[in-house]
């Protein structure tokens, strides 16, 4: 790790401070990095991801953006082609839905078409909603969308270290990288060094270490599979557990080789699990460990349906830690009353909180 | 911005209603407002308090079977249209009985039996569904007029561009009405747009254009009437600005001024120029209304208003089991 | 089969003409049906799919549209909305990411968001085209895109039979359905049934039986998959041959009891490989017939990067018979020189049509 | 329709220089419809051919560093902004030598020496990266101008209001140019939009307007002289509206009059009023240019298109295993 890094004091603090320190700290050593977005200027500064931004570098350098999505990502690709590097940010996943020719055409393929010689190093942060009833259009997680798509890099952090290394990452990417910023983990706190230390876009990370099973999880849900994969630990079942954190590039030697020695693979995400990101996981890894594997695999995602607002349907819309315990505990063939002690008592706690909050403190923005 | 609040076009009963049917919006939406800090309403609530003029004014010059579709902000198109109260509480409740058997939330607000057609979340995402009525109502040989309302931040998606060029090309029986309520959430109109007069959008795209006081019920109702009248006599589509504005938060229930978003005095000034005071003021220097009226008024909302949030209290939530149904029809 | 199919005179008509005619017949026997396009009433008729169509119709019907993609698919859910069944046809997939999030948002989610008491009943049609040195932005098969959105139903026919069919159970189905076509497709010649029958848009067809080897193929792929397993058969290598049809809903059953026969599995599909399609059925085939796999499955799709225009680079971009052979007697584990001599032969009459258009008599449209 | 085909302001020069540029990429497209039948140059083409006013008059008043952005019909731009020519004609061949090694064909043409900065076969998906490089060089305190080259049908798209709406809220250094050529592919553009003035799109978005038969070069370099002055000034963003036509099939290299989608005559009437043929007719007239000037022309251009040709046959394919490359930067 750089001095810079190794030498700043520990701090503790969330994903959504994290994002803008790194906003920051980016637009401090390069003027040519600015940030475009609907509510960039505004009081609530984007879940505070952009907050004091204004303040510090101005109008010019932090963009209150008109709702015209398609429109102002095509502006951040012709400004980056002519050297500028935009962040550009999203309060929903569902609204760069209308951006999508401009970032699929022209931001994915411009580097590649010009024989490399054009660069359109742009930062799109989408962020994915959850909860307090926001209902379909506004709970998406399309990951796979993007991740389908080459040219593109979509990395999706888990915690405050990742959400400001790997931001820091892509802004010095030369290409588009989508960052896809789960709205609750906005909220997870953690360690984060005050230097300005890019992470490489290059792979997951280990969270946890085990033989009984392989576990990689996305985003948000890597914190639920956390409290799920550590209740296992307490009874005995350890799990090799990772953050995917980038979708792609897709880096999967480490888990492929984890895999080899688990001969079990659960993937947890945030998205439908029908054509998402645990299928690529699972047909993969099952392709290139075929002779290890002594258990099927198994994916957990989110239902085949859109988002219900509804509280009583969204409870059972989106899996938690104990079904998570459950599945792994099943794939590692666990008999059935200790899985059901498992999934009790993680339960208890776990559904101890509100269940359309982060946490219970939680009053907003949505 | 100053037409005479009384004209002799519409008559008392009309000026009653509109005062009454502005009244009852203000009066559900501040008891919504009331209600939200006890959390039992868990979904994202967009008021309308202050711009009901709009609705009011458009609405009532429409028949039941005209189609209109609204945006996040829609409970004053919803209410004025005259969807029902009790399924829009029961919604905002998350309950079974609620408009979208709970699924939709305060944002998707519709009711087949006074065609409200559809409420959309998504910015400007509505108003080509507006267009689209008024196709199949041509298509069909239907004499509908469709309405779409939208804001001004709606007003830069392309797609309201791309509708409202489609409906002045087939002369469709369609009325654009732009509610200018100077700010997308926090963003005020001069940061988005250039300093333009907002009807020079209909000489684009072959619109009839009105531009009115949102804030005098009466002027909005008599140019939505000229506009409706237009498009159902076959002479094509309409904008119609309305001038307006919000006094609470973009999103919730609460007062927002202490965020220093707005001008100084620009939320006084705009409150003084209440559609609903303004109504009644008039009303009463005209003697055209009593206090026997008003207080009948008031009690008769109050009624209708603790029975649907009683009946969404009582309502049960949608069974967990039913949320994989109707995905496909 | 009903009377009106079986009685009607057997003849081989090609795909695109198999399209034009269920639409004709369909907007006979149903006047809410009416047709959106660009190009729709031109004197190409959207490659011939809809020639004739504003003569017997009108323009009333067969509506010429602007160049504004997002509005025309919102106007077209909202005469759907009010009853009417348009069918939308966009001369390249492309041009229908400018209207994702009418798909997505509106089209996808409105039934269910309403309980059920909205219909959207709507049939959009993408043709994916190829060849020709179109390029990246006129050539992509982006059909994960829709096939992982619930509430969308998506069909990609291969023959002139199913595009009819299937187009015609598209137009009858009460909510939105995706109908892919590779331009490729609109050649493929077949006997047709004059009748208008509508197929249930339920799930893959076989087209080969074998025991040695499970392969499932999309669209034009499954074209030079015939080809492949033919060659093989010949060769003594016997396949079970579906081809999938039906994206979404996702129906794997007859697959998945063809894999617990064969134990082999390979997926040859026209997009991307990696978050594509071959990747949900080996991730969802592999869990449910883990315990009979023989070998590791195979996957076989377009390369991690844009379609380049020069012959030379396309030619090693679109994989064909040859590959698709070598890749099913690799899983079977034939001898490598017995592979080989296959691979050979095959090349030879494939490669002897030209690689960049769908035959030799072909001069456009593209 | 009829503007002075030679006027004070524009000198003998300028004119010459007009009317070569324009030849030049007349014979060009002309060579590649000549040969495209033989199949060699395996990719779509969209000529120029009748428009050449347009690209030759508002380039003229660029500089190198002012970036334009095109569209799927980018021949004529590229080559009156500067283009390489041999680099254009490797591309249309998928040569490695291609200005983008073969990957894009004809309609991705772009040279950075010149600032042709992309060229964008998506209707309208152009537009905004123009403003997107308007937006960068006032961000870097440079002057360039931006151009924006579109057709009447992106006219039709969101994103070209969504582009504009940004410049004329920023009074960006841009400048769209509508080329109407009254066609989207073969529909004509009254079955697309409404009747009205076509500039009327600069007021809604607050940009200046000028409009412009775009089949009198010297009109056309007028009109842009003045758009661009005004955008290096920092007086804000245009909208040129030059009318023109195109004289051969939409995509391909032939006639295609016999389809019948042209009312009868009117291709006719724009040849009659083909820009090539009436500035020479106008300069030789004048007295500005004689025989043996056209003759130095015209053998000038046929040897640089020999040349380019040549090269073009000679250079490598791309290879195979280079396919892979580039897919990150
Ligand atoms: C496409 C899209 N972009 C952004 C948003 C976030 N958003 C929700 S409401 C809103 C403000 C829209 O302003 P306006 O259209 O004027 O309506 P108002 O809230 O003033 O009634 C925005 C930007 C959205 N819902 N959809
Ligand atoms: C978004 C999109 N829709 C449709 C097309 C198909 N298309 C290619 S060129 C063209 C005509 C565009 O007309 P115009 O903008 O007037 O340009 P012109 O061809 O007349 O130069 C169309 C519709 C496309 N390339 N992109
Ligand atoms: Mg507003
Ligand atoms: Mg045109």
């Amino acid at each position: 790790m750089p001095d810079a890094a190794r030498m700043s004091a520990p701090r503790i603090i969330n994903a959504a401070a994290a994002i803008r320190e790194a906003t920051a700290s980016a637009m401090r050593s390069d003027d040519r990095v600015f940030v475009m977005g609907e509510g960039a200027t505004d009081p609530k500064g984007v879940f505070g991801t952009t907050a004091g931004l204004l303040e510090e570098f101005g109008k010019g350098r932090v963009m209150e953006m008109p709702v015209a999505e398609n429109g102002w990502t095509g502006i951040a690709i012709g400004a980056a082609l002519c050297g500028q590097r935009p962040i550009l940010v999203h309060q929903r996943v569902e609204f760069s839905l209308l951006a999508m020719e401009q970032l699929v055409n022209n931001a994915a393929k411009i580097h590649y078409v010009s024989g490399g010689r054009h660069r359109a190093p742009l930062v799109v942060r989408l962020v994915v909603g959850r909860g307090w009833g926001q209902g379909p259009a506004h709970s998406q997680s399309l990951e796979t969308l993007f991740a389908h798509i080459p040219g593109l890099k979509v990395v999706m952090p888990s915690s405050a270290a990742d959400a400001k290394g790997l931001l820091l990452g892509a802004i010095e990417d030369d290409g588009p990288v989508i960052m896809i910023e789960h709205r609750w983990v906005h909220f997870a706190q953690g360690h984060v060094d005050e230097g300005a230390v890019a992470m490489p876009l290059d792979g997951p990370r280990r969270l946890r270490e085990g033989d009984d099973c392989t576990v990689v999880a996305t985003s948000y849900m890597t914190l639920e599979a956390l409290q799920a994969v550590d209740a296992l630990a307490a009874g005995g079942c350890n799990v090799d557990l990772f953050d995917l954190r980038v979708l792609r590039p897709l880096r999967l030697d480490a888990i492929i080789e984890s895999v080899r020695r688990t001969g079990r693979l659960v993937t947890v995400d945030t998205g439908h699990a029908t054509y998402g990101i645990g299928a690529e996981i699972v047909a993969r890894v099952l392709t290139e460990a075929f002779g290890s594997m002594k258990a099927a695999p198994c994916r957990i995602g989110l239902p085949e349906h859109p988002t219900p607002s509804a509280r009583s349907l969204a409870e059972v819309y989106y899996p938690r830690s104990p079904l998570i315990a459950t599945r792994i505990a099943e794939v590692v063939g666990l008999p059935a009353h200790r899985i059901a002690e498992l999934a009790h008592a993680l339960g208890t706690t776990r559904d101890a909180v509100p269940l359309d909050i982060p946490h219970p403190s939680f009053k907003g923005p949505f | 911005m100053t037409s005479p609040i009384l004209t002799s076009i519409t008559d008392r009963t009309t000026r009653l209603e509109l005062f009454r049917s502005m009244l009852r919006i203000r009066r559900i939406e501040e008891e919504i407002a009331r209600r939200y800090v006890e959390q039992r309403m868990r979904c994202p609530v967009h008021l309308s308090v202050g711009q009901e003029g709009a609705a009011v004014g458009v609405c009532s010059v429409l028949r039941t079977t005209d189609p209109i579709v609204s945006t996040h902000r829609c409970h004053a198109h919803y209410l004025a249209k005259g969807g029902d109260l009790r399924a829009m509480i029961a919604e905002l409740h998350g309950k079974a009985t609620g408009c979208c058997g709970g699924r939709g939330g305060s944002m998707h607000l519709f009711d087949p039996a006074v065609s409200v057609l559809a409420s959309v979340p998504i910015v400007g995402s509505n108003v080509p569904l507006a267009v689209g009525a008024a196709l199949a109502a041509k298509q069909r040989g239907r004499c509908d007029v469709a309405v779409a309302f939208f804001g001004d931040g709606a007003f830069e998606e392309g797609v309201v561009h791309e509708a409202a060029n489609f409906a002045g090309c087939h002369r469709l029986p369609v009325v654009f009405v732009l509610e200018n309520n100077l700010y997308s959430v926090y963003t005020p109109i001069e940061e988005r747009q250039p300093e333009r007069p907002l009807v020079a959008f209909a000489e684009t795209h072959g619109l009839f254009a009105e531009h009115t006081d949102g804030n005098d019920v009466v002027a909005v109702h008599e140019a939505a009437a000229r506009a409706v009248v237009r498009a159902r006599r076959g002479d094509g589509p309409s904008l119609l600005v309305v001038d307006t504005y919000r006094f609470l938060e973009h999103c919730g229930a609460a007062d927002d001024d202490h965020l220093g978003y707005r001008p100084k005095g620009e939320l006084a000034r705009w409150q003084a120029r209440c559609p609903i005071t303004r109504l009644r003021r008039a009303l009463r220097d005209a003697g055209e209304i009593d206090e026997a009226t008003l207080d009948a008024f008031e009690s008769e909302i109050a009624a209708e208003i603790v029975d649907a949030f009683v009946a969404a209290d009582l309502a049960p939530q949608p069974a967990a089991h039913t949320a994989m149904e109707s995905v496909h029809a």
